[in-house]
């Protein structure tokens, strides 16, 4: 049998998508940007999605501008306002457990004389809303803070950290990368102003995302160069990942709830089915406020490579830590910040699920899991039996 | 990404265990990296009778453990002194880049449990001569450019 | 009949390339970052596509990295060098005639306290190599000089360029988005430091591109975050757009000389019956030293876009000015730089041949234009019979 | 992008020419922003009678010559000053916003053909006060932010 559940380091295309995506592959090619009907066809095409992805957001077509990726569309945020408000002020808050597209981001401008405050989270991966006013400064320009996290799932007090943002008339930022196709996110309620999402998290194409940007936010273009995407990305845009991010996010929100009912109930069975099988095991994150697909455990004494090859070999497909972060051995930044220690970092896996995934999948999880940790356990110099 | 020989090593680990009346033990490795290693020897007439290890660590870990027991079973204790890690790293078949590190954990963990035979038995070797087991190398250190 | 001769803004995707992308749109779809079999499928065909790439430029694997278009390339080798070298010097040589990716990238420098030289250039549309030495500056930290150039086609002296920047120790950067699939560039006889390129220009998918980066040259990051492109590039890979990428690649250098024997053949056919059928016609960029399926004229007394229009109506697909400018109505600043008045500019033609275009398609062309400009010319107050 | 009218105007542009012996001639636009637009009438009894343009600039510049002489043609003097061209740009059933300019451009050549009828003939309209036919409007003003 082989199972996937690693859909929140990327999804399959659906193939709805991969059809919308085709005939902008094969049949229709001019530049958007030229005046013939080669490039009026592809011109339509960014708009419809365009607005496909504004209506995910209730927002207005104009206010969403296409980049390459989620990361992409991070630096820009943070760079961007960064630059424009660098006469304002140098602060920047975020957090400790931000993917690294942002928290990459954030150290290099500390190299180029910006402040950045990194609130810390609790045990469960929260952060405080007191303690990031008690960090608000005059010179403070930008709050980015994570929707939802992408290793242990959790949901950061959005609504209350965006009002604190726009009470103090901070720009608040949000990388809702892994939030976006699972939870509703409605820019007329949530005073956010800017927030990254990415094609492939959602059953889209890979190499494409976007930034939702605020009408009259002040923000300083990543790539400059050509007038696409109103003067603020530039670039031939890739129309049929644009499409196909489009028709993605169309279908994900077109079933929201059927598709997070379908979710919770897996996730919450094979929580229950590790915690029930394997002892010594920790549950990472917060139970509720977290992604309806994201399960992170951490079992003691082993090291979290060696199960994943395990698993690989009975055809399960997971991860430990987020796969951005495997090309290195470090253990996880958000696990760190949780209070874990080494060893218990180092133990964890992230199974997270995706629409395609059955109970009868679960059920091979929870057999062939068990019988990986303890004879892992069983080599370990750290377990006792 | 692992050759066979790796993932031979790593499904079936030969050696894994403790030895209760071991006449050397030794461990390395730090858990800020992850990866920690302990073997176990027992040794007669200066030739290494009998080897088993433990590890937490990664796939490559547990590989190279499995190969470097392998490899000094049977051994003098001089021969098993002059082990390198990139003698088990090729018997392995080749490790990736990132991964070389963990071959040369074993081939600390030996040097390691040979100094405890040292100390106990008062011997010496050149070999060990600056060695420190409980030294934190920084096995993680990253090519960045 | 449908004629397309915009191939310079954008080619169509070859169904060789096409087909090599498919599977990674529809059926592999792990996270090449991550440690299961799923990621590693994946991770094998971002190699593959990246020793194509380098194999066509006689390169390391190692020295060519992904990005999402040919923009983001060239910002990235501007702004990464101008960055990593900024305590050695705040000095930038480029040209006049550059890609706004280019351009507008150093003119955004200028604001941050770099000092730019814009090298003029002769009425063909060369810069001139004295004059080049000419400006070199013990701080001159980059020269940055495109290969060909887009609207015109002409072909700058890089060689010498390269050897000029290599004696005085400058990095060299070349914009080479047009000229790659057209030329032979080999980094192996060329002393050029970081080298742009784009799919979208040689039959390969948009919003996928390469920067070539010589070991050892000291650039920073544009996209911060995970360890992807060896920790230079961050964001999850476009995998069917590089796989498409290197396919388009090796496709194009497979059969360079038929391609450009092709073309050449073409354009002149072209050009000489343009400049047969239409008086007061002028030839834009270098006779002989320009890409071999470019066509540039300016036509006395009529404005570009009305000239497309009109070219549209009949199935003809051009641009006047680059496609990238097209959003804009001013005069094409390479045209300026040639020293074209501005009517004259604005009467600019741009017809680039592809693969695909055949001798009647040209005929086709060489009946349709005449009447058109003299259509034009009639309703034209600056035009006197 | 431009919509039927738009084109049936650009196609068959009407009242394209000269009139040798005008009453009144026009002409606007700046060749730097690549628009020049020249209006010729005739007027007899204070009515336009006869209209004709040469426009050199892009299409929507084309059709809106043709669509505001067609406006103008039977109107008379007073009248064809009060023509704005956001009623020009909708008799064309709309243009791209990039391109409101152009009608513009229209409106501001009937003001200046007038402009010369009056001078000639020493006549006093409120509508052209200030009006200054050789002003270098920017047309080409992008909405940047
Ligand atoms: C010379 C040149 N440089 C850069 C670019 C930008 O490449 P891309 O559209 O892939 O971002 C183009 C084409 O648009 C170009 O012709
Ligand atoms: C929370 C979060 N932010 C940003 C990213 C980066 O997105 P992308 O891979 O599209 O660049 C990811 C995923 O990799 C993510 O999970
Ligand atoms: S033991 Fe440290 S990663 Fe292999
Ligand atoms: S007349 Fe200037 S663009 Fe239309």
């Amino acid at each position: 049998m082989k199972v996937y559940l690693d859909y929140s380091a990327t999804t399959p295309v659906k193939p709805e998508v991969f059809n919308a995506m085709t005939p902008y592959l094969r049949d229709y090619y001019g530049n958007p940007s030229s005046l013939h009907s080669y490039g009026r066809e592809n011109k339509k095409a960014i708009d419809t999605a365009r607005d496909q992805i504004a209506q995910t957001l209730k927002a207005k077509p104009e206010e969403i501008f296409f980049t390459g990726g989620g990361s992409e569309a991070d630096n820009w945020a943070i760079k961007g306002t960064a630059e424009a408000l660098k006469n304002k002020g140098r602060h920047i808050i975020t957090t400790s457990i931000e993917h690294h597209a942002v928290l990459h981001t954030c150290q290099h401008l500390e190299k180029q004389g910006y402040e950045v405050t990194y609130l810390p989270v609790n045990e469960e991966g929260i952060i405080s809303v007191e303690e990031l006013k008690s960090h608000l400064r005059e010179d403070t320009i930008l709050i980015t803070i994570m929707y939802a996290n992408n290793e242990i799932g959790t949901i950061q007090p959005i609504q209350e950290i965006a009002a604190i943002a726009k009470e103090h008339k901070v720009l608040f930022h949000t990388d809702a990368v892994q939030a976006y196709g699972h939870l509703e996110i409605n820019t007329q309620d949530l005073p956010v102003d800017m927030i990254s999402i990415s094609a492939h998290k959602l059953y889209g194409p890979k190499g494409v995302g976007a930034l939702y940007i605020r009408k009259g936010t002040r923000i300083h273009n990543l790539i400059h160069g050509g007038a696409q995407e109103r003067k603020k990305r530039a670039g031939t845009e890739n129309i049929a990942g644009i499409v196909g991010f489009g028709k993605a996010a169309e279908l994900a929100y077109g079933q929201l709830t059927e598709h997070v009912n379908h979710l919770t109930e897996l996730r919450d069975y094979l929580l229950e089915g590790i915690q029930q099988k394997i002892p010594y095991t920790r549950l990472n994150g917060h139970r509720q406020k977290r992604l309806p697909n994201n399960v992170n455990v951490s079992f003691e004494f082993i090291e979290g490579e060696s199960m994943l090859l395990s698993l690989d070999m009975v055809g399960i497909a997971a991860s430990s830590g987020s796969a951005c972060t495997s090309g290195s051995l470090d253990p996880s930044h958000v696990l760190l910040s949780l209070g874990l220690s080494h060893e218990m970092a180092h133990g964890s896996l992230r199974l997270t699920l995706g629409d395609q995934n059955t109970k009868e999948e679960i059920d091979y999880v929870l057999e062939q899991l068990p019988p990986i940790v303890q004879r892992l356990r069983d080599m370990s110099p750290l377990y006792e039996n | 990404m692992y050759s066979e020989i790796v993932m031979d090593h790593f499904t079936n680990p030969r050696n894994v265990g403790e030895i209760s009346d071991a006449d050397a033990v030794g461990q390395v490795g730090n858990p800020k990296c992850g990866d920690i290693m302990k073997m176990y020897f027992k040794i007669q007439d200066n030739i290494i009778v009998d080897v088993k290890f433990k590890t937490f660590g990664c796939g490559s870990a547990i590989a190279s453990s499995s190969m470097a027991t392998e490899m000094v079973k049977g051994k003098t204790v001089e021969e098993a002194l002059e082990l390198s890690n990139y003698e088990v790293a090729k018997e392995l078949d080749g490790l990736p880049p990132a991964k070389m590190h963990c071959s040369l954990l074993a081939e600390q963990a030996i040097k390691s449990a040979i100094f405890d035979y040292a100390k106990k038995n008062n011997l010496y070797y050149k070999e060990l001569e600056g060695f420190d087991p409980d030294a934190e190398e920084d096995h993680h250190s990253h090519d960045e450019e």
